[in-house]
């Protein structure tokens, strides 16, 4: 029975991180510029099709149709050549091989282009606005952001494989001393916890120890003073959102190994990662990761056939039934300070 | 002439005075004007047919639904007597002309279902009342199908369904106005467990995942019956959320349950994105009780394999055809979808296009688009030469009784299509079945309802 | 209770936020029918005392009692139906309505209760609260702007509807928040004289005010707060000779 | 004698029933004029005229109620199923329904406002289209939808002995309610649906919802509980979804999960912010907008593209099919979600507010002469 909790903790802790990464970017932005930012699935979702996008051109193609010769179901044969592989040889074949980790560094200057434009084109009219009309504009960005890539990349989802060294489990039981084979888990998904944990760390420190960071802060605390002390704090917290974006689309990026990206994955998350920042409490970083993590071990734990047996039909509603008893019994979620966020 | 006097007198019949009174009462002019204008729904008066086409062009099914309008834009094309004729030539008996339908040259219009029992319905409804569609077909999800074929019912519009494989769709829910040629359920049940027995042995301890609805529980339960009934243990069956991404959290119990073989009962995105999962999870390299860890995928497409990649190598499941077989029917229909879209057709294609030439076949048969004489020339129809060797069509479920494919997951494919291989062709005798074990009623096809 | 003119009853109430003692000790008798102001520097706790009042905060302990009624743990609108109602320091008015509505729901407030669901009958057959809400806009000098938006209104004349959405409750308590801060000092004399006509009534006010003119004008009876403590209590010719409260007013940052 | 309702009121009552009634009319040449759209109009219509009694009057946004509009489909299907064929037990037993249900959802989403109610009432839903989709198949048959079939008890039916041949279909008092006895069936409902909206907007407890939404603090401090207030509305617009609901089972009597999916929610909010926020015609005209849109522009193909732009040269009408086309037929969301952020931003107040400053526009130059060009409306 240990080994069945033990991987289960250890699945809730991997769904959390997902969570907790998502949410993140999202208490940023409430944190900061006190928007409601219903298009930060959207952001999660273009990232991943940077990771598409980036994938596309490393596998380019040169295909040659050989008209003499049919393939099994009648047309014309084409000989297929890769692009890459061709220009750059085994060194092609790795940056193939590896594009999913790689599109984090092309992601990182879109989404950062990307949320600044936003903010500055769009979001920036909405500060003086109720939190409904800040919800309807991005709901609204998010619905035309979903379609343009459905425009683009097509209705279905595009399957990003990853890298070869690091697909199948790996044996932790084994490594920490245990019987083998008994607590394995995929790499990827250790890969990604890692990943999620180092970025959550990064934003905290980046907000704790450099003097960005501080002033940041203090603007979160009280935008008005720190104007007063004549930094532009319009600025900063434009970088804040384009940094909000910069950690949905690299989340995005080593999420598609995971799950094919289609142009309704940011919709998909988009519920989710509010109930997460919701139960945390609105504006709350600390409260955004620990609700994160929270909401993944439920979810995880709830999946299982013994706790199912008792409650059916448990593992749909968790999160919901969570965030609906969170929100009753404390008002402003887990971390949450008072009188956020209920105009 | 006969025929249309009984529709017109019987519909009155109907009409009791109170109804009468509200009628010429309430309703303005318009209404009633469209009843007596034509004498069962969206006869075609005209020198055009149009069939409603109900494709999930969005959602969990969409790579099926975009496979089956290509296939139906084909068979349209052929019933035409355009392109290569296709598996006109091939159908036997057949009464096609090439020249359309009873001489009227076939249309057709489409409405995205986006894989939603509500959407489908609400297309077919639309395609019925504003586009005068003479027959509703498509779908690639059970529920879509049920959904579509109680409406189709209420309307008295023949429906010929694409891709449902629930036991319901021809069982509890079956509709004289439904006709189905894909397989079911039970019959994967019926051809996959001998083979499973034979490559797996009799003593193995099952897990099944299952989407949670209809179609995933009739699925799991005629594969529980059919491995159980090899002497398979049955571990656990849990219920997934249809449209669930993240698996995660329903695999992890599995390493360490005693199980040794794990049974998808999902389908489209789900399934795909399940086996991937469960592959990156270290199932295919593991070792329980002693034995090689299995996956089992009791109904899959060659789409799906595509979309699951590497995962689905040496994996089986079963299909309702595949485009390497080597019969004349399924050659000729692999040649003329292929020259046309580059790529062979998928089951959903098959299918698809199959239904829409029985159709347009019993038409020309009864000699009348009039539904209740089509639906006669389509019960009890025997035929060959579709690619699934002699088949009929059921009269009392509706359901094509043909053989059925158990495939396996191609280990060494030579193109991106070329991702499953059909292990064994199971006979037609062998995955018959009694149709009253399902229940269901089919209702009467008379008095035809009449559409607006 | 010892005095039986005493309406309002502030019996020893601590207002803690925290470490902070916003409140501490306080004791108020406030008699009916008198005006009685309280001063004091800012942060002394004067607006803290009000919502303690009127139920927007609870005491950390002690209690306020209204007409023999604990208004403790009490909500706000249960002791507004108690006949208390305030004006605000910033007007806290239905901006997106109209001033002849924003004066008409006090009014329906007191006729109807704390709820009442009386959605099929038509506003225009309220002729009666109608009636009663254009003559007070009629007092405050505000007839001619009934059709306006709240919103749109200068600060003075928010003020000025909001003490004309208070009154026309006629409560026995009207509890005023700076009511003339931010005006001109034309709008000021016109408050004063409205408050003084209402005094005439006999209406019991609570008001807290900096302008010493107004207080001066109106108060009955002044308490003076500082540092949440009452140093000063009496007539206003007691209080402008206590020494206490001249050091408070010198040594309080103003 | 007190007035009944004001002059300007009953015209607008009188214009907007006017306008639904003869539907199918004017709208045929729009290419609309069939009985399914035109009952989805009426259906949608009532859902938006609904919501904005909560959302528009009081100014909770509820991301939630499309889980009133399933209940109510599904309450009026077991009707069918278990009492009778007739459409007005089921109207009556879907809207009793929903509004228990709304009542036990709102009582406990209202404890919280803001964005906190939104997730609330968005977490509500979810649950209940989960559990529609899945454990509660028994009641809901899950993703195949509740339909009628030959067997269902319908005692009532029974009772009086009344058969019927075929596929059972629902009625009212035997007259059958497809096509447009459906329609006018609909459009019935709604032109009440809109005068009981029309008069709770005119009623003091409309004005409270309205004080509510501009200042929940004074309505607090001036005597009056705002909760069953907020409640009451909650449990009227509610009471619409489910109405709705059961029309939609009424015309089309098979209940599926999908129309309790968030996304469900989400598209009324769309149609009343589209048509105007707090209005009383302008929810309608939104939800008529949006269902003509997808019905009609998702038809749109290249084809009708093609024969639209032939006018102009080859090259040219090339191009302009190429980019239309990525806005109608299957990307004729990204229409609607253009169509949505340009009226948030500059149209806060919708389509309504459109007409109204085009109105007043024609106003201003019609009363300056007719030399006067159009004024420049300044800039915000």
């Amino acid at each position: 029975m240990f080994e069945v909790i033990f991987l289960q903790f250890l699945n809730g802790l991997d769904k959390g991180a997902a969570y907790a990464l998502i949410a993140l970017g999202l208490t940023l932005v409430f944190g900061t510029l006190g928007v409601v930012n219903f298009a930060h699935g959207a952001l999660f979702m273009l990232g991943a099709f940077c990771a598409v996008t980036v994938r596309m051109f490393l596998t380019m193609e040169t295909v040659t149709v050989d008209p003499e010769k049919l393939s099994p179901w009648g047309s014309p044969l084409e000989i297929r050549e890769p692009l890459v592989q061709a220009w750059f040889g085994d060194f092609g074949a790795v940056l193939v091989n590896y594009s999913v980790p790689l599109s984090i560094i092309i992601t990182i200057p879109i989404m950062l282009v990307v949320g600044i434009a936003l903010e500055r084109g769009i979001i920036k009219h909405f500060y003086k606005r109720s939190h409904a009309e800040q919800i309807l504009v991005t709901f609204g960005l998010a619905i035309v952001a979903q379609e343009v890539i459905k425009s683009v990349y097509g209705p279905n989802p595009i399957p990003q494989p990853m890298p070869t060294d690091l697909r199948g489990a790996a044996d932790i039981g084994a490594f920490l001393g245990m019987q083998a084979n008994i607590i394995t888990y995929p790499i990827w998904r250790l890969v990604y916890f890692v990943f999620a944990a180092v970025v959550i760390g990064g934003v905290f420190a980046f907000l704790q120890f450099t003097t960005f960071g501080m002033v940041v802060r203090a603007g979160m605390a009280d935008r008005e003073t720190v104007g007063l002390l004549g930094i532009n704090i319009d600025r900063r917290f434009t970088i804040m959102f384009g940094l909000a974006a910069v950690v949905a689309g690299m989340a995005g990026v080593m999420y598609t190994p995971l799950l094919p990206p289609n142009y309704h994955l940011g919709m998909d998350f988009l519920v989710l990662s509010f109930v997460v920042v919701v139960v945390g409490g609105m504006g709350s970083l600390p409260g955004a990761v620990a609700a994160g993590f929270l909401l993944g071990i439920l979810q995880s734990s709830a999946s299982m056939n013994q706790v199912k047996a008792v409650f059916p039909g448990i593992d749909q509603i968790i999160i919901y039934l969570v965030a609906v008893i969170i929100l009753l019994v404390r008002p402003r979620g887990l971390f949450g300070r008072r009188g956020v966020m209920e105009a | 002439m006969t025929i249309l006097k009984r529709g017109l007198s019987r519909r009155r019949v109907l009409q009791t005075g109170m109804a009468g009174i509200i009628g010429s009462g309430v309703a303005p002019l318009v209404f009633t004007k469209g009843a007596w204008a034509q004498e069962f729904c969206n006869n075609p008066t005209g020198d055009t047919v149009v069939f409603g086409l109900n494709l999930p062009l969005t959602g969990t099914y969409a790579e099926e639904g975009a496979d089956e309008q290509k296939a139906y834009e084909l068979a349209i094309a052929h019933l035409n007597g355009e392109g290569d004729g296709g598996l006109l030539n091939v159908l036997q008996p057949s009464a096609l002309k090439g020249n359309g339908i009873l001489g009227k040259k076939v249309t057709y219009v489409s409405s995205d279902s986006q894989t939603k029992s509500d959407v489908a319905r609400a297309g077919a409804t639309r395609m019925i009342e504003r586009d005068g569609a003479i027959m509703i077909t498509g779908g690639s999800s059970s529920g879509e199908a049920i959904a579509v074929q109680g409406l189709c019912q209420e309307m008295g519009v023949i429906f010929m369904a694409g891709l449902t494989h629930s036991n319901d769709t021809t069982g509890k829910d079956k509709r004289r106005y439904g006709f189905r040629h894909f397989f079911n359920a039970y019959q994967s049940g019926i051809g996959l467990a001998p083979v499973l027995g034979d490559a797996y042995g009799k003593d193995r301890r099952a897990y099944h995942l299952t989407a949670d609805y209809t179609w995933g529980w009739t699925q799991e339960e005629s594969i529980k019956n059919a491995t159980e009934g090899l002497g398979w243990e049955t571990v656990a069956a849990v219920r997934t959320p249809l449209g669930a991404t993240d698996y995660s959290q329903y695999l992890t119990p599995i390493l360490n349950s005693g199980a040794d073989v794990l049974i998808l009962n999902h389908y489209g995105l789900d399934m795909v994105n399940s086996l991937t999962q469960a592959v990156q999870f270290g199932m295919r390299d593991r070792q329980a009780n002693g034995k090689d860890f299995q996956i089992v995928t009791p109904l899959i497409s060659e789409l799906m394999a595509k979309g699951a990649g590497e995962s689905v190598k040496g994996i089986f499941g079963t299909s309702n055809w595949h485009w390497n077989l080597q019969d004349p029917g399924s050659i000729a229909f692999t040649k003329s979808f292929g020259a046309k879209y580059g790529s062979p057709p998928s089951q959903a294609a098959h299918t698809a296009y199959v239904q829409a030439l029985l159709y347009a076949d019993a038409v020309e048969r009864a000699g009348t688009f009039y539904p209740p004489e089509v639906i006669k020339a389509l019960e009890g129809f025997e035929f060959d030469g579709m690619g699934n060797g002699p088949t009929v069509y059921r009269a009392d479920d509706h359901q094509c009784i043909k053989s059925v494919l158990v495939v396996q997951g191609n280990e060494s494919p030579t193109s991106e299509f070329d991702v499953l291989n059909v292990f064994q062709e199971i006979d037609r005798d062998t995955v018959a079945y009694d149709p009253a074990i399902f229940g269901g009623e089919l209702g009467e096809a008379e008095p035809v309802p009449m559409c607006a | 209770m010892a005095n039986p003119n005493v309406v309002l009853h502030v019996a020893d109430v601590h207002k803690r936020f925290g470490g902070l003692h916003a409140l501490s000790d306080i004791d108020l008798q406030i008699e009916e029918g008198k005006t009685h102001a309280i001063i004091g520097p800012n942060g002394a706790g004067k607006s803290t005392l009000l919502n303690v009042i009127i139920g927007k905060l609870a005491p950390s302990s002690g209690q306020v009692v209204f007409d023999g009624n604990v208004l403790t743990g009490k909500k706000p609108y249960q002791i507004n139906q108690l006949g208390i109602a305030r004006v605000f320091q910033t007007p806290e008015i239905f901006a997106d309505l109209s001033v002849l509505h924003n004066v008409m729901i006090p009014a329906l407030a007191k006729r109807d209760g704390m709820f009442t669901l009386n959605m099929m009958r038509s506003l225009e057959s309220e002729t009666g609260i109608r009636a009663e809400a254009e003559h007070m806009l009629e007092d405050v000098g505000m007839l001619n702007r009934r059709g306006m938006l709240a919103g749109s209104l200068s600060r003075g004349d928010k003020r000025r509807m909001e003490l004309a959405m208070c009154l026309i409750q006629h409560p026995r308590l009207l509890l005023l928040d700076e009511p003339t801060a931010g005006m001109s000092r034309h709008d000021t004399n016109t408050t004063i004289e409205l408050l003084k006509k209402i005094k005439a009534r006999g209406m019991t006010k609570v008001i807290i005010e900096h302008d010493m003119h107004v207080v001066f004008s109106l108060a009955d009876k002044i308490s003076v707060l500082a540092q949440g403590r009452i140093i000063a209590d009496g007539t206003p010719d007691q209080v402008r000779g206590n020494p206490k409260v001249q050091e408070a007013y010198l040594g309080g940052a103003h | 004698m007190p007035k009944f309702m004001s002059r300007n009121d009953l015209l607008l009552f009188a214009g907007f029933s006017l306008v639904v009634l003869a539907m199918p009319i004017w709208l045929a040449p729009f290419g609309a004029g069939y009985p399914d759209l035109l009952q989805r109009f009426m259906i949608f219509g009532i859902f938006a005229v609904g919501f904005n009694i909560l959302f528009g009057l009081t100014g909770y946004l509820s991301f939630g109620h499309a889980a009133f509009f399933g209940v109510g489909s599904y309450a009026a299907v077991w009707s069918f199923k278990l009492l009778t064929l007739d459409a007005i037990p089921a109207m009556i037993f879907a809207v009793v329904i929903s509004g228990l249900f709304a009542l036990v959802i709102g009582f406990l989403c209202l404890r919280r406002s803001g964005i906190y109610f939104s997730i609330l009432t968005l977490a509500f839903a979810q649950m209940s289209y989960n559990l529609a989709y899945s454990v509660l198949t028994p009641i809901t048959n899950g993703e195949t939808g509740l339909q009628l079939t030959l067997n269902d008890p319908r005692v009532l039916d029974a009772a009086v002995g009344q058969g019927f041949v075929g596929q059972p279909v629902p009625n009212l008092l035997g007259q059958q309610l497809s096509g447009y006895a459906g329609f006018y069936f609909c459009a019935s409902f709604l032109i009440l649906g809109f005068f009981i909206a029309q008069r709770i907007a005119g009623s003091p407890f409309g004005m409270m919802l309205k004080a509510i939404k501009s200042n929940q603090t004074r309505m607090q401090f001036t005597g009056f509980n705002t909760r069953p207030y907020a409640l009451s509305a909650f449990v009227i617009s509610g009471m619409y979804a489910g109405l709705a609901g059961a029309l939609l089972a009424v015309t089309d009597p098979l209940a599926g999960a999908e129309r309790m999916q968030w996304t469900a929610s989400g598209e009324v909010v769309l149609m009343t912010i589209l048509g105007g926020v707090g209005t009383l015609v302008g929810p309608v005209i939104g939800a008529w907008i949006i269902k003509y849109f997808e019905n009609i522009l998702s038809a749109l193909n290249d084809n009708i593209l093609a024969r639209f732009w032939s006018f102009l040269p080859e090259g040219v009408a090339d191009v302009l099919v190429k980019v239309t086309s990525k806005f109608v037929g299957d990307g004729w969301h990204l229409t609607l979600g253009l169509a949505f952020v340009i009226v948030v931003i500059f149209l806060p107040g919708g389509i309504m507010e459109g007409v109204r400053r085009v109105a007043a526009l024609f106003r201003r130059s019609g009363s300056s002469g007719a030399k006067t060009a159009p004024q420049t409306q300044p800039a915000e």
